[in-house]
């Protein structure tokens, strides 16, 4: 993998911020899961940041986000703001999902961002199924659906990748590979474990891209962008990362080597994209410093509009089972 | 053209002719699934319409209940129609993720922001000896997930007028097309359309018994009460047309009068719609009953392939007669 | 050591001794599951036992339901004695079709070829806010699959030995482990093991109101129990502990002496197990019964994460204590 | 793909006995359909025969078979009587399976044949499942596993050749590629039509064969079926064929091109073998006649076995829904 070149000054800053915010978000996040603040499962995509930034910058406000139960930062970079993420997990109506999905639900039409799927894999057929209704509307647009690498175990998995690929369906398969399914290394659960080389059984064109290089994952994942959405055919990325948290609050952690966990920090990927800018002259300390604070500001009026937040009152749990809107 | 048209058609026709209309009605519907395309439908329904609507409309999927399901399911959030097919409920079982935690929870889970109006049609029940793994009968089964929206015709006119009635609804719903009734032929109005799609049917007015059916066994139960009422018993003969929600009020209403019910399902007895049916009339109409309420399943068994064992497993018109008489005789 | 020992365990703990007892008595006995080995078990479960077996013994898969269920299967008619964790209930949708038309229907359709030896360990249940596809309970709605043995330990005893009397059986057992039961802690026999896998349990004598319980909602029965006994109301608590085949003979006798019942089932109340067991007792109890039977279930939302809503959703003692007073004052 | 050398004599009559025999067995079930002995649903294996001929051959009686809804093939060259599969598909007690399965549901204990399975992709985690036991308990066996080239574009496929793959389950996957599944031709349902090529994906060594060619067939199964014995490895075969009669008895067949049809019925196994064998001399007029009436001979015996036959009394409905035998 080669040195993508470095982006202008603004761009740079501007990836930086993106993912800054998704740190600061997230360690936030365990402060506030400790004072019980936010409950159930939560899982942390710290460590792995570059990837959610990087591609976002290769998509529009037209196209559509499919994540996991690991999307905080997914849900951050594509624009949803960081008080109705944080009101989500505090529970609260103001929250993007009304407070009824939490950590792992996270929902806005006006984004496009279409969850937040806790089942590994359970997000892949939906992603084919909003790519196919753009591309039947003659709408040019792309889904990037995102999954780990776990889920490319998954029989949805397979299934869906060759639909895609058969239709030509724009969708943008953005495997993170984290190593981890939860406690189990992908060596013991992946027969063969070039993920990229899965996609030359569908005929999908295919990259392994560092996922740890915001601007390499920009660069590839703007190509498959732009062969999705012009060739009509989906791309498949597979985007090399590392989780530095647990896989979820409950946690211990206890199956991975630290020397590995310390070497992959080695690598972090805001860590690094500060370095390179900073060693062309495209940041200084008191750039770093505007953005630490403006992204704790951001976090902290957040934090205030979860905790002014209401509770949905317990008459109203059943609305929305069925659909309450305008008709359609 | 001056009096009321009418044409001779069968349930099979009269479903083809819904998928048509809506086809031609309305540019985001399509229809997908297993071998709806080039083979027709495994059952024949959609023979013809790749012919007419060519391989946009009409889509051939892989052998791949789960994504071509959610696929649908996603589409229909992006803003389509789709019809999709699930050859038959016996493989709907490879794609049960995808309905029950995105169709039937992505609307109430996101807080009301996404209407899901996915249509997934599924041939269902036993009866023509092709064994276990082909014979369930889901439908009752499935009616536990909320979410969702289940139809069951088992006339002419509905087969011909819910499918349009579920397109114009904005949630997911589940139709089932039971495999004997696709010969069925009758005379359906020319300008036949939608129906409603929340209430149970009278298919026949009686005093003495409520006979609750859908699908495949209100043939079963009618015959049934044609047979009582040569013995002056008269059954009133319900059918629920909808599995979900359920239309209780007309079934407590007519159960209130005749005070006496059984009900014919052919999902096997333990934990079938039957036993919510019967559940409900206890809990509303308890103390206007002369007897207790009554089912007439299937057999809890695979299904078998020998005629013989097959047919001694599902609900008979026979076993729905001997269950009454037993009733009446009992109670009254 | 002379005295009957005691040991202080978890539920936890009693199904991980259950599953070291097997591994040590039977050759043929593996776990098999998602990180059940260098996890520990996502609850924790299976902690230690990878050090202690090895991988050979303790097998993680990989993120594969259908096929480590379906392997599991065909183990048990290999010859082995799988227990395969699906590591929640959640899950297991993605393997129904294993579970159902393999599992279930090859003894039956080979005709009677082949015993399925193997034991499908799943936990089940809400109350943790962790949402709508985490929060399923269908162990009763599973409970509507004849060839299958469902078990629901709620008690420490039945922890520690179902297992085994599951692994005994030569039929495909599926047990249940409610989410929120793990870290009860209780005192055991030091030598417990195997129990009896046919009968349902009376767990609290009573004389007035028959309360059906299992699982996750055997705690909440008898806290209802306990608050209706300080207003001089005596339930009975039943806990079915087999879900199927269902004991109805011990609840149908229950049922005649208190004359009144109350389901609690966290299942969502239509098409529950509640319904089916309110189904039995008007079939089998109708003419012994002071009032309708009532049930306690879970709403029909898909469960939401917000505490007020979820806990909204879900059945609760003071629900149940609700139902017996309205009961006791209608029909007494 | 090369000639494969001829058998000796004994041998090569031995294939064309078991082809033959499962033509006319399956051509007799078809006038037994229309006089309506037969019921439910039925599919043939008419085009097909190589295969099944073939691969048995290089299997053991230890070993496992596995097969589809189209296995009466199997089952005959398996080694069920003939006899015991008719009165299946009469419904009758003394059936292959009691007559509960039918035409769909063969299973026979005696010759590990584990049915007969009608959930497309459905049997092949049952035939993981029992490749382990043996693996396990140190047996040298396989488990030869038939499907539809349909079922590779089913998530089971998917996970059962990543798991075979990963824990070294001596598996054969028998894919029998008749380049339908019903009605759709797999150019249009599989978006990559080189089946061998999605084993690499799971570092699976994987041929294609000409599966019209019994002693092609009988070559490559033997090679993979030697790999996965003592190299406790799973092989994949494509077995390239083609069914000469419809999907199922329901089917009009107006989906095929009546020349590719024909075109292929220029490559009936059966012919092609009496051919080669003829041209070197190892078959005579009178060989033929001779295997024509020893199998019509087997079949008819068949057939009144499967007359006399007895009808299980609706009684017995409820036995063998659990486990009735000897205590395991
Ligand atoms: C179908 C399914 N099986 C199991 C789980 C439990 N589970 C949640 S996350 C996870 C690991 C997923 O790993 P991966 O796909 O690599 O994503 P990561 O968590 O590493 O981002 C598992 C097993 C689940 N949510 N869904
Ligand atoms: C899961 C599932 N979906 C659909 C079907 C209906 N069906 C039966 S056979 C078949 C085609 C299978 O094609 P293939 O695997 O190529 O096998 P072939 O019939 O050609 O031998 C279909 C769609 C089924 N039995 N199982
Ligand atoms: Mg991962
Ligand atoms: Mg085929």
């Amino acid at each position: 993998m080669s040195v993508a070149p470095l982006p202008e000054r603004e761009h740079g800053l501007h990836l930086l911020r993106q993912m800054l915010l998704v740190r600061r978000f997230e360690e936030k996040c365990v402060e506030l899961y400790s004072a019980a603040k936010i409950r159930g499962f939560m899982h942390l995509y710290i460590g792995e940041e570059a990837v959610a930034a990087g591609v976002m910058e290769a998509i529009e406000p037209e196209d559509a986000v499919v994540a996991t139960y690991r999307e905080h930062g997914h849900a951050l970079v594509r624009g949803i703001s960081a008080g109705a993420i944080m009101a989500e997990m505090y529970g609260k109506v103001e929250g993007c999902s009304r407070g009824r999905g939490g950590s792992m639900h996270l929902f806005d039409a006006a984004t496009r961002f279409y969850g937040g799927n806790a089942i590994v894999g359970g997000g892949l057929p939906l992603a084919l199924g909003l790519a196919l209704a753009d591309k039947r509307a003659g709408r040019e647009r792309v889904t990037a659906c995102f999954f780990g690498d776990g889920a490319v175990a998954e029989g949805e998995f397979h299934e869906s990748m060759n639909l895609a690929a058969l239709w030509g369906l724009p969708v943008l398969f953005l495997c993170e590979n984290n190593l981890y399914a939860m406690g189990t290394a992908i060596g013991r659960y992946e027969s063969e474990t070039d993920l990229a080389l899965k996609a030359a059984s569908y005929e999908m064109p295919a990259w392994a891209v560092d996922g740890m290089d915001v601007i390499a994952v920009e660069a590839a994942a703007r190509k498959a962008a732009a062969e999705a959405r012009l060739g009509g055919t989906p791309c498949f990325l597979e985007l090399r990362t590392y989780r530095f948290r647990a896989h979820s609050m409950y946690d211990p952690d206890l199956y991975r080597p630290k020397e590995e966990i310390e070497r992959w920090k080695q690598h972090d990927p805001i860590a690094a994209l500060s370095e390179r800018l900073e060693a062309a002259g495209l940041l200084s300390a008191e750039d770093s410093a505007e953005i630490e604070r403006a992204v704790a500001e951001e976090i902290e009026a957040a934090i205030a509009f979860a905790e002014a937040g209401t509770l949905e009152p317990v008459e109203d749990l059943k609305r929305f089972v069925y659909w309450e809107g305008a008709e359609i | 053209m001056s009096a009321p048209a009418k044409v001779q058609s069968s349930y099979r026709e009269a479903i083809r002719e819904s998928i048509r209309e809506a086809l031609l009605a309305d540019e985001r519907v399509f229809l997908m699934g297993e071998d709806v395309g080039a083979y027709g439908g495994c059952f024949g329904v959609s023979k013809g319409l790749l012919d007419e609507f060519g391989p946009e409309r009409i889509c051939d999927t892989p052998l791949s209940e789960s994504a071509f399901v959610g696929a649908g399911i996603g589409a229909a959030i992006g803003g389509m129609r789709p019809i999709v097919e699930v050859m038959t409920v016996n493989f709907c079982l490879l794609a049960l993720d995808q309905i029950m935690n995105n169709a039937a929870t992505i609307t109430h889970m996101s807080g009301g922001q996404f209407p899901i109006p996915v249509v997934i049609r599924m041939t269902t029940g036993a009866g023509r000896q092709v064994a276990a793994q082909h014979s369930h009968s889901l439908e009752g089964w499935l009616a536990h997930i909320p979410g969702l929206k289940l139809l069951f015709p088992a006339t002419l006119a509905d087969a011909r007028g819910m499918l349009p009635a579920a397109l114009a609804d904005p949630n997911p719903v589940l139709i089932f097309e039971h495999a004997s009734l696709y010969n069925m032929e009758e005379e359906l109005a020319a300008d036949a359309g939608a129906v409603e799609i929340q209430r149970a049917a009278i298919r026949r007015a009686g005093t003495d018994v409520s006979l609750v059916a859908y699908g495949g066994t209100l043939g079963k139960a009618i015959e049934a009460a044609d047979e009582l009422a040569e013995s002056g018993i008269e059954a009133e003969v319900i059918d629920l047309r909808v599995l979900r929600p359920l239309d209780d009020a007309t079934v407590i209403e007519s159960v209130s009068r005749t005070r006496r019910a059984v009900i014919v399902d052919e999902g096997w007895r333990s934990g079938s719609l039957a036993a919510e049916v019967s559940a409900r009339i206890m809990e509303q109409a308890f103390y206007e009953l002369d007897a207790p309420v009554e089912r007439v399943c299937s057999a809890e068994v695979p299904i078998p392939y020998a005629a013989q064992l097959e047919q001694a497993a599902l609900p008979q018109a026979s076993t729905v007669v001997a269950a009454v008489r037993r009733m009446v005789g009992a109670g009254g």
